[in-house]
Order: structure tokens, then sequence, then C-alpha cells
């Protein structure tokens, strides 16, 4: 396999020129509009609990919460979705995983940090085996709680409908991720 | 817990087929403590019964120690199976290790805390409270 | 509509060769009931779950836009192409697979007449279509380097060879039954009784055989979500994940054509307000096309699934023994002289 | 059904797949299984994703705030973590439990039990392909949580119990409301039957898969549900340790066949039993305080010293028998706090069920086994 040449569908800079001049067409008003529109209400969740606010979680899903009534759909493959949530404590081993999975998932992606344990710690401030996901990805919506009531997790995805909404800037691929990102979370409180 | 035996390390073995021959089936728990003050780790094995209902209530206590700086000890996981993942967490946690039962991954720790100890006692965690 | 002359473009379309293939039930009808039966599929799963499913996308319409709404997601999410994969294959395999699964539309008639291809064996044409899908699957599957997808494209392959016979021996049942292989004349003679009735036996095997075909519950073994997460479409992401998705919508919308055409009488009985002729009766053959989608996707709240081999079990001792019953059925029907 | 002659042959060439962490079939848990074709010819489980050294945290907390951190690992199920690490404690403070609470403690532990066996079905169901029995069995839980809310304050960590009692008496009209939502489950459990239990493609997939026969289970430690679905006559209730379990007459459920169905309905018995015990417990439930003399009041509970021993408790969660040795140096912090979990030991279990079966079974076993990775990790 080393041997074979690489086959490339569309060659040199022609594939550059189709990248920006797609985005820059994805990014004019009534695309853009549209775009943001289909977004916001086809959050598609990895399948992935990292600890024990999944079972929050789980009851978000459950007929009393009803997640799919914003449209979000848990999905087998995290290729096709689009939030990563981080239900509670992230470990070192399971940090490592998710690096990998949030490099899987195609852009536009969101992450969503769920629960105490997620924003700093919380009840395992002190742990030997615990990182803050906030020093890993790029964390937009913060869900206090410990555990979050689902409720608070319903509430998290509307405030990160309302950002999408918003000011949503459009990436064709992750190559040129700012670091900056991860600085500009905000906190949401209260539920 | 009325009945506790205090045994030596290199005994442990012949104790715990004693233990099985009497109808003992299992093993509930796997404690280790660390002693620096003693220069020892201290094993518990609480081992009991599931089949024999005169034995269900009672809880047989068997406690060891192994030499901290060179704590190596008999599994007991060919007699009691089920004890097997607990003397690989005590591999993980306190460094002990359990011939007869080895693997080469760490159990339940990640692989950059493959040799460290945090049940140890001289492992610290930042604690609450004002210095 | 012989008084009125159309202009041109409209006339054009209206042609059964253009109208079949572009129209319905080719991409414009089925471009909407796809987006309608997913819809539909998760606001009957959520029905029988105690819950709203998709509401607030579109709030006046139950939720109907969320298909839409997932489909502009896709559209512009990132093409991801993972390095190790077949570039040629991963990119253009989806695309053949939807061709293919899309092309024995052009086989179906509306009505008497108003069909694409006139021929007398249109139904083995529409079959022979049918099957050639799962070849490309495995191509698919193949192509994208991941275990998960391979094992899913495998699985697919196992059960194509499960399926397809007694799709066939099902099929062979009533076109001796009405003595032809031309879905005009199948439907035709169904005017007075529906074949469903004629032969069940045939109509289970074949309903049963359909779902194993379209991987509907409880035959969705070859993207079963919690063992091998999505199958063969595992690496997927973006527009060609839609594509995927499509295609899998897609071939169990061709299969409910076949079954209307072939058990619930094609566009018999007509409303008095339709023409017999034209491409009105279509319309018959779409709402039944409808119920049927919508008795397929119903499945899916209400049976687990079975394991693959438990699904080839099924294929070769049930339905092939079921569908061979069918042939003796109607040999019987045709020979005491019940019908025909 | 296992394929034994397929599974012989090592030298054949085999596929390992690494299904988990994130797989929807997997939890936070890697199970690395080799396939010979469909069979799978070794599964080694891959654990420690969720370890947050609770143990070692719990050396630096006092007595009383160990309680939060040890019902964490198994948040589903944390009122029997709570009673087991309680009942450690109360047995080196040497304190015994007013009868009032110890029927409040039963009345807690069983409405858990019932919300953690639903727990374990729906995800069962969602593993096997039916998501109605994910969704309903998480919606007829919310009723025991709710039920729990309105007890103790919590949906999911109660904290109710302290060492030597308990936090609060049964507020005003609980006993209606409970009575109310026992009736409900009870009659949604026929409806489970006709739709899940009764469903012949479940009964394909789970009979015959999995088997863990008597003497299997027992050598290799099983417990809760999983040992009594093999015919062992074992829990941790019996002994009558804790709780009013003596005094209310409990038995366990029990099935002999060892396999996947049995240990689902073994889950179903015993949400049947534990609405009968909470029924029981509630009519017989004794007048009188809730709180022993020596732990009643913010204070004591907080600069609570204990007296230096060792003390081991075992309890019966939701998904087995939880052991609790809590050594104290006699101060208010304890020196040494170890648990074994119930998924820990049932851990052990996959590799016993699910050699020569197929991959698609082991969604099935791992749902089945009902493990829940943060409590075995910790």
């Amino acid at each position: 396999m080393g041997q074979k040449k690489e086959r490339v569908i569309l060659l040199g800079n022609l594939e550059n020129a189709v990248r920006k001049v797609g985005t820059r067409l994805a990014d004019m008003r009534p695309i853009r509009n549209i775009r943001n529109w289909g977004i916001t209400f086809s959050l598609w969740p990895v399948p992935l609990t990292t600890a024990c606010c999944g079972a929050e979680f789980a009851a978000t899903m459950s007929p009393r919460f009803d997640m799919e009534r914003l449209g979000v759909l848990p999905m087998a493959s995290s290729r096709q979705t689009n939030v990563l949530i981080i239900e509670g404590t992230l470990t070192r081993k399971m940090a490592k995983a998710v690096k990998i999975i949030y490099r899987q998932m195609p852009e536009p992606k969101f992450v969503i940090a769920m629960g105490s344990c997620a924003a700093d710690g919380g009840i395992f401030w002190n742990s030997y085996n615990i990182v803050r996901p906030k020093d890993v990805l790029p964390v937009d919506v913060f869900i206090p709680g410990c555990p979050p009531r689902p409720e608070a997790v319903i509430r998290a995805i509307m405030q990160l409908q309302d950002k999408i909404k918003r000011k949503l800037k459009y990436r064709m691929d992750a190559k040129e991720r700012p670091r900056k990102r991860a600085r500009r979370q905000r906190v949401s409180r209260g539920v | 817990m009325e009945r506790v035996l205090r045994i030596a390390s290199d005994t442990l073995k012949s104790v715990a087929k004693e233990l099985a021959a009497e109808g003992f089936d299992h093993v509930k728990s796997l404690t280790g403590m660390d002693r620096p003050e003693e220069g020892l780790i201290e094993l518990v094995y609480h081992i009991s019964s599931y089949l024999n209902p005169a034995l269900r209530g009672r809880i047989v206590e068997v406690r060891t120690e192994v030499d901290r700086s060179r704590p190596i000890i008999n599994s007991i996981s060919d007699v009691f199976p089920s004890c097997r993942y607990m003397e690989l967490e005590t591999r993980d946690l306190l460094g002990v290790k359990f011939e007869g039962n080895e693997e080469p991954d760490p159990l339940i720790l990640p692989e950059e805390l493959k040799n460290t100890w945090p049940l140890r006692k001289d492992y610290k965690i930042p604690e609450e409270g004002v210095e | 509509m012989s008084a009125l002359v159309a202009p041109w473009p409209i006339s054009l379309i209206l042609e059964p060769e253009v109208f079949i293939p572009l129209v319905y039930p080719g991409l414009v009808v089925l471009t909407l009931t796809l987006l309608g039966i997913i819809w539909l599929e998760r606001k009957l799963t959520a029905k029988v779950q105690r819950r709203y499913g998709p509401l607030y996308v579109a709030r006046k319409l139950g939720g109907a836009a969320q298909p839409m709404a997932d489909g502009i997601k896709f559209v512009f999410s990132e093409q991801i192409i993972p390095r190790n994969t077949d570039k040629l294959v991963f990119i253009f395999g989806p695309l053949l697979l939807f061709t293919f699964s899309i092309l024995p539309v052009i086989g179906i008639p509306l009505s008497p007449g108003y069909t694409a291809i006139a021929s007398d064996i249109s139904l083995l044409i529409v079959v022979a279509l049918v099957v050639i899908a799962p070849i490309v699957l495995l191509m698919v599957a193949w192509g994208s380097n991941n275990k998960f997808s391979l094992i899913g494209g495998l699985r697919d392959g196992y059960l194509m060879i499960s399926y397809e016979v007694p799709i066939i021996l099902s099929i062979l049942a009533m076109a001796a039954l009405y003595n032809s292989l031309d879905l005009i004349e199948i439907a035709e003679a169904q005017a007075g009784t529906w074949g469903i009735f004629l032969n069940p036996l045939a109509a289970l095997a074949f309903f049963a055989a359909m779902l194993i075909a379209t991987g509907r519950f409880p035959f969705e073994i070859a993207e079963a979500e919690t063992e091998i997460v999505a199958g063969w479409t595992t690496e997927y992401s973006s527009a060609l994940y839609m594509s995927n998705m499509g295609t899998s919508y897609t071939r169990m919308y061709v299969m409910a054509h076949l079954f209307t055409l072939v058990f619930l009488g094609g566009w018999n009985p007509l409303p008095g307000f339709l023409p017999a002729s034209g491409l009105l009766p279509g319309l018959m053959i779409l709402v039944k096309s409808l119920a049927v989608m919508g008795l397929m996707v119903l499945l899916r709240s209400i049976y687990p699934r079975f394991r693959v081999d438990q699904g080839v079990r099924i294929g070769w001792h049930k339905l092939f023994t079921l569908s061979m019953a069918a042939i003796a059925l109607s040999v019987l029907l045709v020979a005491s002289g019940v019908w025909g | 059904m296992r394929v034994k002659e397929l599974g012989k042959d090592r030298r054949a060439e085999t596929i390992t797949l690494f299904i988990g962490p994130q797989h929807p079939g997997s939890g936070h848990l890697r199970l690395v299984v080799e396939l010979d074709g469909d069979v799978v010819v070794g599964i080694r489980p891959d654990i420690g994703w969720v370890h947050r050294g609770v143990e070692k945290i719990a050396e630096t907390k006092k007595f009383v705030q160990v309680i939060p951190l040890i019902e964490r690992p198994s948040i589903i199920d944390s009122a029997n973590m709570n009673v087991g690490y309680v009942r450690a404690v109360e047995k080196l403070l040497g304190v015994e439990v007013p009868d009032r609470a110890r029927y409040i403690r039963t009345i807690l532990c069983e409405l858990n039990r019932i919300a953690s066996h639903l727990y374990g079905i729906g995800i069962f169901g969602n593993m096997i392909g039916t998501s109605t029995i994910f969704m309903w069995s998480f919606g007829d839980r919310e009723i025991i949580v709710e039920l729990m809310q309105e007890l103790t304050g919590a949906r999911l960590t109660y904290s109710f119990f302290l060492p030597g009692g308990v936090k609060g008496d049964l507020p005003d009209g609980f006993e209606e409301k409970l009575e109310k939502g026992l009736r409900y489950i009870e009659n949604r459990i026929p409806e489970y039957n006709a739709l899940f239990i009764e469903n012949p493609v479940t009964e394909d997939r789970l009979k015959g898969v999995g088997v863990i026969d008597r003497e299997k289970a027992v050598q290799i430690g099983l417990t809760g549900p999983n040992l009594r679905a093999s015919g062992v006559e074992y829990d941790a209730r019996m002994v009558g340790e804790y709780g009013a379990y003596k005094d209310l007459g409990f038995k366990p459920v029990t099935r002999p066949e060892g396999d996947s169905f049995a240990r689902l309905m073994v889950r179903f018995d015993e949400i049947d039993g534990s609405i009968g015990l909470i029924r029981k417990a509630i009519r017989e439930m004794p007048q009188g305080p809730i709180m022993h003399e020596r732990t009643k009041g913010m204070a004591r509970q907080v600069l609570m010293k204990v007296p230096e021993g060792e003390a081991f408790s075992r309890v019966e969660c939701g998904r087995g028998e939880l052991t609790f040795f809590v050594v104290s140096k006699g101060g208010d912090k304890p020196h040494r706090v170890r648990m074994v979990t119930p998924s820990f030991r049932n851990l052990i279990g996959f590799e016993t069920a699910l050699v020569g079966h197929r991959l698609a079974d082991v969604p099935t076993v791992y749902g089945s086994l009902d493990y829940f990775p943060p409590e075995a990790d910790r």
C-alpha cells in the first residue's frame, strides 16, 4: 500500500479553490440562515459516556424530557455526529479517547461539558486521575450540577442552539482551528 | 467477623486451599493497606460461602503482610478465581505483585501512572482546608 | 388532456419516459417520500414510546421539517475522507449504490400503457435491478477500510443470499398465478381480487424477505448499532452519509412499490374520479406504498433485532419453505381452475 | 447454541475488534474481542475509563463527607451504596439504628433497587435493539425517581442516610403517593411482558445465550441478580445485617437456567419483590425517633470522631453485593475505605459467558450482566 500512488479527486490548487469558494458561499446571508437553521435543529451527540452523568443524560432522552423534540438524536458513529457531550468526570484514559473522537467528528462541531466534574473536577477535584475538559477541548457550554438535572441539559442544548443561530462561523475542515476558542467559552449559570 | 486468621505471607496458598476445602467458595473483598511506618503492606482477604447455608452469614478474614520494599506474594486466584481482578487492582494501586496472576497492562490505571501506586500513604493528593 | 395542448416543457415532462424516472416514482416524489417517511418513522416510534419525537423544528407541522434540517446539516458539514480508505471506492461507491437502488423504479408502470419501458418481462427487470445494489454495498463496505464496515458489509452479503431466493420464488408464485411477467398485466389481473388474498403465503414470504432486504427491524442486522456501530456506513460523514441513508430508504421505497403492484392490486380498485389511464392512477400506488412503508417502519418500535445467523436461518428455513409452499398453492389454484 | 468446534482452532486467522469506549453498545468500557469469523474466541475487558480514585479521595475527607463521594460511582443506585458505607461506620461507632430509621432505609433502598433495575432493563433493551423498552423503562423509572425526590430532595444522589439514622422522616402524604406509584409500576409490568419478554425475537436472542452454570457462577464469584439467575440462593439481604429485611421476611428470587433471559427475568421478579417489601414496610413501620441520640444534629455529624477499629459491611445493591471495609485510626477522617462493588465482581462474567458465542451476543451478555462501568472502576 505504501508504494501506491495516492489518487486525488480534485487536483492541486483546484481543491483549495473549491474549498475557499465553498466557505465563502456558505457564509453569505440567505445560505447562512438556512445553514444555521439546519444545524440548530439537528444536533446529534456522540454515544460517549465518560462518567456517571450519563445516567441523567439518558434520562434526558427518556419520554419525560424527550430530547428528540429539539432534534437531538444520538447517532451511532462519531463521523455522523456534531455534538460531543462530556458526561461527567474526564479521566486521563478517557481524555485520550475523547480527543480522538473529537478529531473524528466533522466540522462544525460543538462540545458541551456536563456536570461539575467536567467544569472543574467537582467532588473529585483532588483525584490523581482526572483532567479538566477545558484543557483538552474547546468547550461551548458548561452545565453545572452534580449531576445536572435533565432540565439543565435541555437548557444547555437550547443555549447551544442560540449560540449557533447568532454567531456560527463556517469552516469546511478542521485544519486551522483557532486555539483561542477554548478561552471564549461561556459558562451557563443557574438552572 | 468471628474468625480472623493472621498468617505469614508464604502460607497464604495452603490456607486458601484449606478454606476452600471447608466450603468457603469465593472472595468478597481484597483490601490492601499501606503501613509505611512499619515498612509493611497488609493484605486482608474476606472469604465467604455462597452454597453452604451454614457459612453464608460468616466471613473469614485472612490477614497477611508483605514487605513494602519487595511486595511479592502468591496469587490465590487459581483457588478462588473470584479474586483475580481484585489482585490485579491491588497490584495497580499498591504495587503488590501477585505471582501466578500477571498481566502486562495495568487493569484500571492509565499507562502514564503505571509505576505509581496511589493508594500508598506516601502518594499525596491535595486536601481541602487551609494549611 | 387531449383538448388542452400543453406547452412543450410540460408535455415533455408528462411523457412516461421522462416522468417515471424523474418525477414519480422517480427522483422528485422519492425525495419527498424519504423526507416524509423518515419523519413518520421517528414520529411513530415516538408515539409508541410515549413521547413527542421531533417537534420544535416546525411546531405547527409537528416537526415535519426535521429530516430537512438534518439534510441541511449534513450538506454543510465537513466531508471526511479517512486517510486509509480507497478514495475512489469511498467516494463513488455510495453514489453508485444510490443509483442502483433507484434504478428499478423505471420498470414501474403507473397505469395501463403509462410505463417507461414497455416490456412483457418488466417484473423480471425490476427484480434483477433490485438485487444488484447489495453487490455494490459490499464494495463500499470494503472500501471504507474499517472492521465494523467490513463486518456490516459481510452481514449484508450473507443476508442477500438468504432473502433473494424467497423474493424470487414468491414473485414466481405470483407470476404463475397471473400467467404473466408484465407488471401491467399483473396489476390489471388484480382488478377483482388482490394478490395478497389469492396467495397470502407468497405475500408473507415476500414481505418478510423485503424486511431483510431493506434492513428493517427485526432484521436490521447489517447496521446493528450496538454491535457494529453503523455497519457498512460507519466511516461516512456529511453528504455521502446522507446518500447512504437515502439508499436504505430508497430500497424500501422500491420494494414497497413492487409489493403494491404484485400483491396490493397496483392502481386497482380505481376510485371514480380518477381516469383509468395516464399518470393519475399512480396516486393509488403511492398511497398504498406509503401504507406499506409505514408498516415497515413501525416494526422498529416493536421488535428487537435478530442475530445474523438467525436471520440467515429464517431466510433459508422459514421463508424458503414458505415461498415453496406459495408456489405449490399457486399451482394448485391454477390447476384446479379456481383461478385463471 | 455455542459453536465450540469453531472456537478451538486459534491458529486460524482472527479479527481483533475494539468495542468501546465510544461505541453505542459499550458504555465506558472497552471490550477487546477476538473474532474467528463471527464467533468470539477471546474477550478481554479493558476497564479503568472511569477510575477516579474514590478510595484515595475518601482518605482526605471527613467521615460524613465521604457519603456523597461513595455515592458517585453508582449514581443510579446511590441509596444502596450509601447504606453500605453508613453501616460500616455505625459498626465502628457502635450505635444501633432506631427502628423507624431502619424501615425508612428499607423503603428508600428498595425504591432505588426498582429504579436501578429499570435502568438496567432499559439499557438491556437498547443493547438488543429495541429502543422502545429503553424509553419505556426510563420513562417509568422517572416515577420512582420522583418519589425518591419527594422523600430526599434529590433525583439521584440522596445522601439520605447518615451514621446513626436517616436525615428526615417520610413527608406528609407520602404513603398515598408511594402506593400510587407502585400500582403504576405493577400495571406496567404486563405491558413489558407483552412487548418484550414474550416477543419471539427476544426469546430467540436471549435464551441459551451467555449461560453461566451454578458451579461456575459460584467459582468466579458472580453476585446479585446474575448469581441468582444461575440458581444460587444468596442475597446479602438474607443475612439481615441492615434494614428491616429480617422483620419483613425477605425471600430471594432465583432461576435455574443461568442464561441472559434468566438474568433479565430475575430483575423483573425482583421489581415485584421490592414492591411487596415496600408495601409491607409501610404497613409495619413503627413510630419513634429516626436518629440515634449520639449522632443527632449537624455538629455531631461533622465533628464526628470515630474510634479506632475496622469494620466490614455487606449490603445488596441493585447489581449485587457491595462490601465496605472501613478502617479508622481514631481521627475524623477514615484511614482506609475499601469498597468492592458488584459490577467489579461481575466483570469476570464476560469471559465466562461470551467465549463461543457470536459477535451479536456481546451486547446481549453485556446488557444481561447489567454492568455499570463507573461502579466497577470507582
